[in-house]
């Protein structure tokens, strides 16, 4: 018998065993990490046909959210702005900037400008824009620091379980109503003792109770 | 960790948007409503092309976006977003808009308000703004917005081979004009479709005088208003009658399908529902007696139903007429009809009407002759019900030709050239007339047409004709009201209107639809022009421009005109006499719906066959044509007259022969139809149509000719040996003596408004909410403690002393839905608006026969005739398909049960209830185990065996080999606020959640920007779902029911409130208003219990023990579980006595 | 001892034979040695003075492992981490709990006592100086051998030799390490 | 013998006369076989020249087994609208199916572990064979459960495995616990079968390495993880096995009641009943006897094993297939019983509906199959005449598939309101796709009679006369 399995062999059993747990360990998070909306979207920041920057905008010249996404407070959507709203300004400055051409161009013809979709949740969940704006939940929740970004970048998963911690503890992530748009500006729950106050304060008045069960996002 | 990525640019067509868009220059030319425009097609297409992708993504869904493994690693695939190019005032991306407009049918429209998202429309909805229809609208009106997106609509004009452009069309219609100024107009002739529109009316009127020798004929294969005649005859005046069945008590219905062949069905069904509503025992209700040939929806809802021959209408009109009326000289005409009717039936039918001068009205048919309708005139004048029950309006006598005129003068070669606008007479003309080779004899045949049909294939040069939603226009409802109809999107095609084509004829100065429309209204309201038009486009209608009132008196000696010639005996039929009866189809109407695919799936409300018709005939016929049920007796193994061979309907063909002409069709034996009266719809068998229609059914019109279009006599039928599958949607037409539908006549409601609570096994099973709470309990407190207490259940969901503790419904509301059986005529608008509203798919005959639809309401038609046996393990049941059935008809979709055996079963948590007591079910979560579906006891659960929104229907079966994906046209119709489902998921009703969702987060938003955050409880009434908004009759009720003043809370109050299967503890959230049967003790067939009531006496309580079921048991309804222990054991018993 | 050696080894024909011989060396004193049989022989255990397996015990700990985690998962996942409606039922209850973890009971009971059998006889071991024994065929088959080890402390070939001689041992022989 | 002496003498006269004649013992290895005949009988099989009836069988039953794989291939592509199924039949052929190998299986283990329990030694020429058979059966099984769903892709959403949705499986669903119990099952089957395997694999790991096949000796020996007999092994082995047996005695039980909850625990009318459990597991021990019967009788005649599978082995079966079967048909009674006493006019019409509805056919042929067919085993003649034994038992697997057809069939097409009744009948490819089934199971079966012992050599030398300590041979 010895001929065919050497003493080495009573380590082999131990050793496949091992490699094998190691390996599932392994492929399992593998699998767990490279899945997950964290992985595929977090970090996304395509180059768009104008490079606009929302930091200049925003901390240099001063603009309001709304002024470019006027329907966030009205509408599931919050929308692009269209080509003419940027050329309110941009036929006074910068007139002649190449990297402005395609606006003007779209702006006369009419032909859109191909923006490119960074911030997408699935086709199946609908998420609703003024509804959580209108009601303390600030955009920076879900798209980071915009007001800081030369190029906008994806910054949250905004998977289920994303949404899902936000909505079972909305006292958290509730900002005073005239912060909303102000990226800058802290969480109530951040904000102390007080903050912590007006937050359970603002839950209990304003009947906030956002949906945890499917109907919520899904139809 | 930030990565950049390079992506290529987007395609040409991205950028451009479908390529349906039309931009914005092409209306250049027609000037004054630009910005009207403006509002409605941006440039740019928006984020239409995002949308349309967005429903190929929620197709796809399931497959990548959520499933891991299509994404393990790479990112989601590149999307762009193509903003507004232009900013267009008005429209928020995101939020839908509503115009108003109106559907044409005929000389009536339905006004209506149209969904429209970024520009595409997707929804219709009643108009609100028109009082008589409230927010209702009919089936068609729901189906027509198919036809829209319909991919075999015409695309193009044609002349010969040949395409023309919209300019080289202007230029041929203006020549037209041209050319026969100078013979002003012999030679010329237009056929055209009935309208009601002012403007047709005022452009005919200029062309008329610039061409007067033109012919113009009007044209339609049915007809849906009395006989002008009779009522010049009877009052000397060209008026027509417009019913008011709420101020009616008692109503007889000669042939007259006033819920849906007249003109004006939908106020009528919406009218005579409010006479037939009770909510206490003291509201009156009204009584119905129909006499009809057919089976039709009116007939099923009546409390004495005759079935009588359509053309013994005249001697049973004769006989009730001289008995209410008190004369004789009618006496001739009913001659040999006491064969059919007994005199008791007519007698005490007709003093029931006298009994109740000016609060009772006789309806008689629009197909019937003038003579019917003059007695039908008489009895109201004379009865003191015309002012009450029944108003006459001035209307204009048509001056327009008939087909046959027409048709003489193509036979003398008078025609040269021929302006065919809309209809199809070449499928649908009177067969002697032979219209086919008269059309194809006209040297130049012009055919405005909206599809490829029969029609069109005979004709030189074809127009697109645009729909209803592309064009300008206006129309009058049945009373005459002025409605617009006006354009949600550019013609899809280029298509042109009647009117341009018209005007352009006429050499208007500025033929578009547009300026005409507005020129007609701004004569007709005055005032200044624009501001009018704003407002009637604003309004949705015309304040005012309803046909006028005008007194009228019965004119006896005008009215005996029509009675001149020598009255004909009352003719016997039989098998080798019998009497055809033509009728519009309920669906496809004339035909011109036949390739509208929801219509074709939609299921006959009284034969529940789909995507084909029948030739219908009584049992007795059926007996008589040697058709006999073999097999077991048992009910339950029984095969059907209508032969259901492994549950699919194994239809006869038969030969119908009339006049020496011959059609093949397959047979239905249809309970309660006139013993020898064979009923043909038409509207099938198209020959040219579109892919839907194609093969579906087949075509009654030749048979029908001039002399007969309605109805016709000496035919026969002749076994052809061969079989046709029906795809039947319901194999099964007994109640089986359950307690399913639960009725009661009127009178023991009135002794009993909690009647329900005393059939089924509730009665006398353990109460489910604990031994104090028996439905009798709570039948003791007010109604308003009532609605307190159901709030509160809704919430805690009480469990009769359960050992656990379970969660609590939370939610700041509590959905629940309720509807009533009393009113519900079973029309199947709920079925189609449900299927516009939840992007449910079609799925073919084949797919149907499987039974695999997937409406997610269905009405279920159950015919009774109290011959149910009874005895322990249900008995025998009915043994026969009856020939005089009881109808009953009920609506189910899901009904959100609290307790909800689905949620139970679902390995995954793919249904699960939501805190406002929704019984969700998120399709992306779903792998599709059906059991859901088999612990569902109401089965309205549907499953996507196929990729049904993806797959073509006649290449389901070949899986990934057949061809993908859906044309953009057809996906332009799904609403963007539901997913598109995939194959392999669940789906189901769930209350029209997007319209719950997006109703609370508009309040709470609106609430929020006015400062009362706190106020987040939607008022009631915000929110309808799809059903509850287009149901003519509002049977549904919808709401918050936490909130106990809420219509549906105050609804599901009233003692007749009962809760389909309610013993299974399941506490469905959807619950149902019993029926109830008014019938006249006097009369002959006077039935004491509803034989549904009868039917379930006999197989709970047979007749051996306590007399009469119902009686006998209301002695002991259960108080404590004690009693009701005892109480079941008897039962027991009883059912074995039964069984012995 | 030169030679490296792992004892002696001893075959008999029957089973009686290599009862009562194993009942002698037992008796002997002997701690390091063993019986090789085709099949288990009934008694033999007492024979050898082998005293009651444990693998029991760790069976046992399986079993409660098992149930723990079944009803902690279900009560975690339901009750705990996402608590949803179903049916109206109880988020939690150890009754519709009972089947799965009844399962997982079973389940972990049978990895322990397979694990706990294969690690109480230290196997899997390929090589072992008794397999390289060149009759060891039959011994699978139809004999029966006597083995005593060479680091038991009573172990002297000369003796131990002899008792094997004494009980009946056929061709013993020396098992090289 | 002389133990008999010694009690003659020792009990009084009176107690003699009453004293019932001492049976003699069953024979369990006939004609006093020595240790190596059985070693040489059983390995020969092995280590002979694979016979040409295997090499035909065996291409059969792959060609058989091609139907499945293309049947499922065409399932998984197109939709399960490829099958006969539509509201309301939204179960059918998958799921009878299923319980249908389920309960095969069930049959294999209670051989090996009921019966070891119970010390019944007749059990060990059986239950290796029976215990394939179990874990082929239970493959078999899967196959419909996974591949019936909608979007199998997504059959991972069974398992509890952390996911960024955050949503969890409902156990409360009785699919769930199919999803544990089936699972459990066969693992737990798999690794009974092996510890049994262990020193057979030892026994041909030596054999082929004297033969010279060192590759063969080889992948037994690592299998075998190196055996080698020590009876200090033996006692932890045989203590092991015995828990083993412990636990699958309930695991078996408890898998067919689980199985029967699909059904018990939903609110259909023949579907909501509690005797569910009791007559599943009934059912399903009978169903199983049947097909052991079916499998062994011929392995029996090919191998010439009558000398370890005896007439007293077959007898025992027919009379356990006798005993089950009874108990089956007392089920069937008494569900009409129930129905009726019930008084509740949905459940009283389902089961009229299923003895005389449009499915009465396949009552009746359940009937006639399970309660009829095993009657005649009362007779010895019966149980004596191999061939007829074999025929009833394939009559029994006949019956018990139509068993869970009429229940689940019947049930679904008729139930609460008659409007929404139908008629389900199944597609080519459903047929096609069970008949492969069969071609799965009988390749890994031959497979499994090709390369493994089919009978536990150890156990059946153990139970040989001559393993017994106090000197061989004699019975007492």
């Amino acid at each position: 018998m010895s001929k065919l399995f050497p003493k080495s062999a009573n380590k082999l059993p131990f050793q496949i065993i091992i490699y094998l747990g190691v390996l599932v360990c392994v492929a399992t998070a593998g699998v767990t990490y490279y899945m997950t909306p964290k992985y595929t979207r977090v970090g996304y920041a395509p180059v768009q046909p104008v490079p606009f920057s929302h930091a200049k905008h925003v901390q240099e010249v001063g603009l309001d959210c709304r002024y470019c996404h006027s329907n966030v407070d009205k509408s599931a959507h919050s929308n692009v702005p269209t080509s003419q709203t940027c050329m309110n300004c941009h036929n006074q400055i910068k007139t002649t900037s190449p990297l402005l051409a395609p606006i003007r161009e779209s702006a006369a013809t009419g032909k859109a400008v191909p923006w490119v979709w960074i911030h997408k949740t699935p086709d199946y969940a609908y998420f609703n824009h003024s509804i959580h704006v209108n009601r303390g939940i600030s955009c920076v929740e879900c798209h980071g620091k915009i007001n800081e970004m030369d190029v906008v970048t994806h910054m949250q998963p905004l998977s289920m379980a994303f949404c899902l911690e936000c909505h079972r503890h909305p006292e958290a992530a509730l900002r005073d109503p005239k912060d909303v748009f102000n990226l800058d500006s802290k969480r109530l729950a951040d904000q102390g003792e007080a903050g912590v106050k007006q937050a359970k304060a603002l839950v209990d008045n304003w009947k906030v109770k956002p949906p945890q069960s499917c109907s919520g996002c899904h139809r | 960790m930030k990565r950049i990525f390079e992506h290529p640019a987007p395609s040409e067509r991205e950028l451009n948007g479908p390529k349906y868009w039309r931009s914005l220059d092409e209306l250049a030319a027609t000037p004054g409503f630009v910005d009207q425009l403006k509002r409605e097609f941006p440039q740019g297409a928006a984020e239409l092309d995002g949308v349309d992708r967005r429903h190929f993504m929620k197709i796809m869904a399931a497959s990548f976006a959520l499933g891991g493994v299509g994404l393990a690693g790479c990112r989601r695939p590149e999307l762009n977003i193509l903003p507004f190019g232009k900013s267009v005032e008005g429209i928020i991306p995101g939020l839908p808009q509503y115009y108003a407009t109106a559907m044409p049918l005929r000389k009536s429209a339905i006004p209506l308000l149209a969904e429209t998202h970024q520009g595409r429309p997707t929804k219709l909805e009643g108009n609100p703004s028109y009082l008589p229809h409230g927010s209702a609208s009919s089936l068609l009106a729901q189906a027509s917005i198919l036809d829209l997106y319909d991919p075999d609509r015409a695309t193009a004009h044609t002349k010969g081979a040949s395409v023309l452009t919209s300019a080289a069309v202007n230029e041929l219609l203006a020549n037209v004009g041209k050319n026969y100024a100078a013979s002003q107009g012999a030679g010329l002739a237009f056929l055209a479709d009935q309208s009601s529109s002012p403007t047709r009316a005022r452009i005919l009127k200029k062309l008329r005088r610039a061409l007067p020798k033109a012919i113009w004929a009007e044209y339609e294969p049915v007809t849906d208003e009395p006989p002008l005649a009779a009522a010049q005859a009877a009052f000397g005046a060209d008026v027509k009658p417009i019913y008011r069945f709420a101020q009616a008590k008692r109503i007889l219905s000669l042939d007259a399908d006033f819920f849906h062949a007249e003109s004006g069905s939908l106020y009528y069904a919406r009218e005579f529902a409010k006479g037939r509503r009770v909510t206490k025992a003291t509201d009156p209700m009204n009584r119905l007696y129909v006499a009809e040939s057919a089976f039709t929806l009116t007939g099923s809802m009546a409390d004495h139903r005759l079935r009588l021959a359509t053309s013994h209408m005249l001697a049973l009109a004769a006989a009730i007429g001289g008995k209410a009326l008190g004369t004789d000289i009618l006496k001739p005409f009913t001659e040999g009809l006491e064969a059919f009717v007994s005199q008791k039936w007519v007698d005490e039918c007709a003093q029931d009407l006298v009994d109740h001068k000016g609060e009772s009205l006789v309806v008689a048919g629009a197909h019937l002759p003038p003579q019917v309708h003059a007695i039908a005139y008489a009895i109201n004048a004379l009865l003191g019900n015309i002012g009450k029950t029944i108003d006459f309006v001035a209307v204009e006598a048509s001056s327009a030709a008939t087909l046959s005129d027409l048709a003489g003068a193509v036979k003398t070669g008078a025609v040269k050239t021929l302006v065919i606008l809309g209809g199809n007479p070449v499928y649908n003309a009177p067969v002697d007339l032979d219209w086919a080779k008269l059309q194809a004899s006209v040297a130049d045949v012009i055919r405005l047409g909206y599809a490829a049909d029969e029609t069109s294939a005979l004709a030189g040069t074809n127009l697109a004709s645009a729909h209803y939603l592309e064009s300008w226009g206006d129309a009058r409802t049945a009373d005459g009201t002025v409605v617009p109809v006006q354009p949600m999107i550019l013609p899809l095609f280029g298509g042109i209107t009647q009117l341009e084509v018209l005007a352009r004829i006429a050499g208007e100065a500025n033929p578009d639809g547009y300026a005409l429309v507005s020129e007609t209204i701004a004569a007709l309201a005055g005032g200044d022009a624009e501001k009018a038009m704003r407002r009637f486009l604003h309004d949705g209608l015309l304040e005012g421009s309803a046909f006028k009132k005008v007194p009228v008196s019965f004119d006896q000696r005008g009215a005996q005109v029509l009675f001149r010639d020598e009255p004909k005996k009352v003719e016997a039929f039989s098998l080798k006499n019998l009497e055809v009866r033509f009728v519009t189809d309920h669906k496809m109407d004339d035909g011109r719906f036949n390739n509208n695919g929801w219509l074709q799936e939609c299921p006959d409300p009284i034969t529940k066959i789909s995507w084909d018709n029948a030739i219908l005939v009584s049992p007795k016929l059926g007996k008589e044509l040697g058709i006999a049920p073999q097999g077991s007796a048992l009910q339950i193994a029984r095969v059907e007259e209508n032969d259901f061979s492994i549950g699919k309907e194994n239809g006869r063909v038969y030969e119908l022969t009339v006049g020496g002409r011959k059609i093949k069709g397959p047979l239905h034996i249809q309970p309660g139809l006139s013993n020898y009266t064979v009923v043909v719809p038409l509207g099938y068998g198209r020959v040219a149509t579109g892919h839907v229609g194609k093969g579906a059914g087949f075509n009654a019109y030749p048979i029908r000719t001039v002399a007969n279009q309605d109805v016709a006599t000496g035919g026969t039928l002749v076994d052809t040996g061969t079989r046709l599958l029906l795809a039947n949607t319901q194999e099964h037409w007994s109640m089986e003596g359950r307690d399913i539908v639960r009725e009661a006549n009127f009178d023991e409601y009135q002794k009993n408004p909690g009647y329900v609570d005393d059939i089924g096994t509730e009665s006398h099973s353990p109460a489910i909410y604990g031994a104090q709470n028996t439905p009798t309990n709570d039948n003791k407190l007010s109604r308003e403690d009532r609605a307190k207490l159901n709030a509160t259940r809704a919430k805690d969901i009480p469990r009769g002393g359960s050992m656990y503790s379970t969660p609590k419904f939370d939610g700041q509301h509590q959905w629940g839905m309720s509807i009533d059986l009393n009113t519900c005529i079973g029309c199947n608008a709920c079925v189609v608006a449900c299927q516009a509203e939840n992007n449910i798919p079609i799925v073919g005959k084949d797919q149907v026969m499987r039974g695999r639809e997937m409406h997610w309401i269905r009405l279920d038609r159950y015919y009774s005739d109290g011959k149910a046996e009874g005895g322990a393990f249900g008995g025998e049941g009915n043994r026969e398909i009856p020939e005089d059935p009881q109808v009953s008809l009920q609506p189910v979709a899901c009904a959100q049960c609290e307790l909800a055996p689905c949620e139970v079963v679902c390995p995954v948590n793919a249904t699960v209830h939501d805190e406002e007591g929704l019984n969700t079910m998120a399709y992306n979560r779903c792998i599709g185990t059906r059991y859901c579906a088999n612990n569902c006891p109401y089965k309205v659960r549907r499953f996507n065996f196929f990729d049904f929104n993806l797959r073509q229907l006649d290449s389901l079966y070949l899986g990934q080999l057949g061809p993908k994906g859906m044309p953009e046209l057809v996906k332009m119709v799904k609403n963007p606020e539901v997913t598109v489902r995939m194959r392999g998921v669940m789906e189901k009703c769930t209350y029209c959640v997007q319209r719950i969702q997006n109703g609370k987060i508009q309040h709470k938003v609106a609430m929020a920007q006015a400062g009362r955050p706190g106020d987040v409880v939607v008022p009631d009434g915000t929110i309808k779902t799809a059903c509850q908004q287009v149901c003519p009759v509002e049977a549904i009720e919808f709401g918050n029911i936490d909130d106990p003043t809420s219509k549906v809370s105050r609804a599901k109050a009233l003692e007749q409130d009962y809760s389909l299967l309610g013993y299974l503890n399941i506490r469905p959230r959807t619950t149902y208003l019993g029926k109830l049967r008014n019938p006249n003790p006097k009369m002959p067939d006077y039935q004491a219990l509803p034989l549904s009531r009868v039917e379930y006496n006999s197989k709970n309580h047979p007749p051996s023990d306590h007399g009469h079921g119902a009686h006998g048991h209301d002695s002991h309804a259960p108080a404590a579980p004690k009693t009701e222990k005892k109480h079941s054991v008897i039962d027991a018993g009883k059912t074995f006595g039964g069984l012995s | 001892m030169a030679a490296p050696s792992y004892g002696l080894i001893a075959t008999f024909d029957t089973t009686p034979d290599l009862y009562h011989a194993a009942a002698k060396v037992r008796d002997a004193g002997y701690r390091n040695w063993d019986c090789i049989t085709p099949f288990p022989v009934h008694g033999l255990d007492k024979a050898m003075g082998v005293p009651r397996s444990i693998v029991p015990r760790i069976s046992l700990a399986g079993g409660i492992i098992g149930f723990c985690t079944g009803m902690s998962m279900i009560w975690w996942t339901g009750a705990v981490d996402y608590q949803l409606i179903v049916g109206g039922k109880p988020l939690f209850s150890p009754m519709f709990a009972f089947p799965v973890s009844y399962e997982l009971t079973i389940l972990f009971t049978a990895f322990a006592t397979i694990g706990g059998m294969l690690f109480l006889n230290g196997l899997p071991m390929h090589y072992h100086a008794v397999l390289k024994y060149e009759h060891i065929r039959r011994g699978m088959d139809d004999q029966f051998f006597i083995v005593i080890e060479t680091r038991d402390p009573r172990f002297n070939l000369a003796n131990t030799k002899a008792l094997l001689e004494k009980a009946g041992g056929k061709n013993i022989s020396e098992l090289e390490a | 013998m002389a133990h008999a002496h010694h009690a003659d003498t020792a009990t009084p006269a009176i107690l003699q006369e009453v004293k019932p004649a001492s049976l003699p013992r069953a024979i369990l290895v006939a004609n006093n076989r020595s240790f190596s005949w059985i070693t040489e009988k059983i390995c020969g099989i092995i280590e002979g020249k694979t016979p040409t009836w295997w090499w035909v069988c065996f291409a059969l039953a792959c060609f058989v087994a091609s139907f499945t794989v293309a049947g499922i291939a065409y399932l998984i592509s197109t939709g399960v609208g490829v099958w006969g199924h539509a509201n309301p039949v939204n179960w059918a052929w998958d799921i009878v199916n299923f319980v249908f190998w389920i309960g095969i299986g069930h049959a294999g283990t209670l051989i090996s572990a009921i019966l070891c329990l119970l010390r019944q030694k007749w059990r060990t020429s059986i239950n290796r064979a029976a215990e394939a058979m179990t874990i082929f059966a239970v493959v078999c099984a899967a196959i419909f459960p996974v591949f019936h769903v909608g979007r199998v892709w997504y059959a991972w959403y069974l398992f509890p495995i952390p996911n960024s949705n955050a949503i969890w499986q409902n156990f409360r669903s009785p699919l769930e616990w199919d999803v544990f119990a089936v699972s459990t099952y066969g693992t737990v089957s798999v690794l009974f079968w092996y510890v049994g395997l262990l020193p057979d694999l030892a026994v041909l790991r030596d054999r082929f390495y004297s033969s010279g096949n060192k590759l063969r000796s080889a992948l037994y020996g690592f299998f075998a993880l190196g055996w080698r007999g020590s009876n200090r092994h033996w006692s932890n082995y045989e203590m092991a096995y015995l828990i083993l047996a412990g636990i699958s005695t309930p695991l078996v039980l408890s898998v067919h009641t689980i199985v029967s909850f699909d059904f018990a625990v939903s609110l259909l009318p023949g579907w909501h009943t509690t005797i569910f459990p009791p007559y599943f597991v009934a059912g399903a021990i009978f169903s199983g006897f049947g097909m052991v019967l079916t499998l062994m009788l011929p392995l029996r005649a090919v191998y010439k094993l009558e000398d370890l599978i005896t007439q007293y082995h077959i007898d025992c079966m027919c009379k356990i297939t006798l005993a089950t079967g009874t108990i089956v048909g007392y089920a069937y009674a008494m569900e009409f019983f129930i129905a009726w006493y019930g008084a509740n006019p949905y459940e009283g019409f389902a089961f009229i509906n299923r003895a005389f509805g449009h499915y009465a056919w396949a009552y009746w042929i359940m009937i006639s199959c399970n309660v009829i067919t095993p009657q005649f085993f009362w007779f010895k003649a019966v149980r004596e005449n191999t061939s007829f034994v074999w025929i009833l038992s394939i009559f029994v697997n006949v019956g018990m598939w139509f068993e869970r057809f009429v229940i689940i069939v019947t049930s679904l097409a008729r139930d609460f309101l008659p409007s929404s009744w139908g008629y389900y009948s199944p597609s080519i490819v459903e047929i096609f796709t069970f008949f492969g089934t069969f071609g799965v199971f009988s390749v890994l079966f031959l497979l499994f009679i090709r390369f493994l012992p089919i009978m536990p050599m150890a156990e059946l030398k153990a139970v040989t006369p001559q393993a017994d300590v106090h000197g061989g041979g004699a019975h007492h």
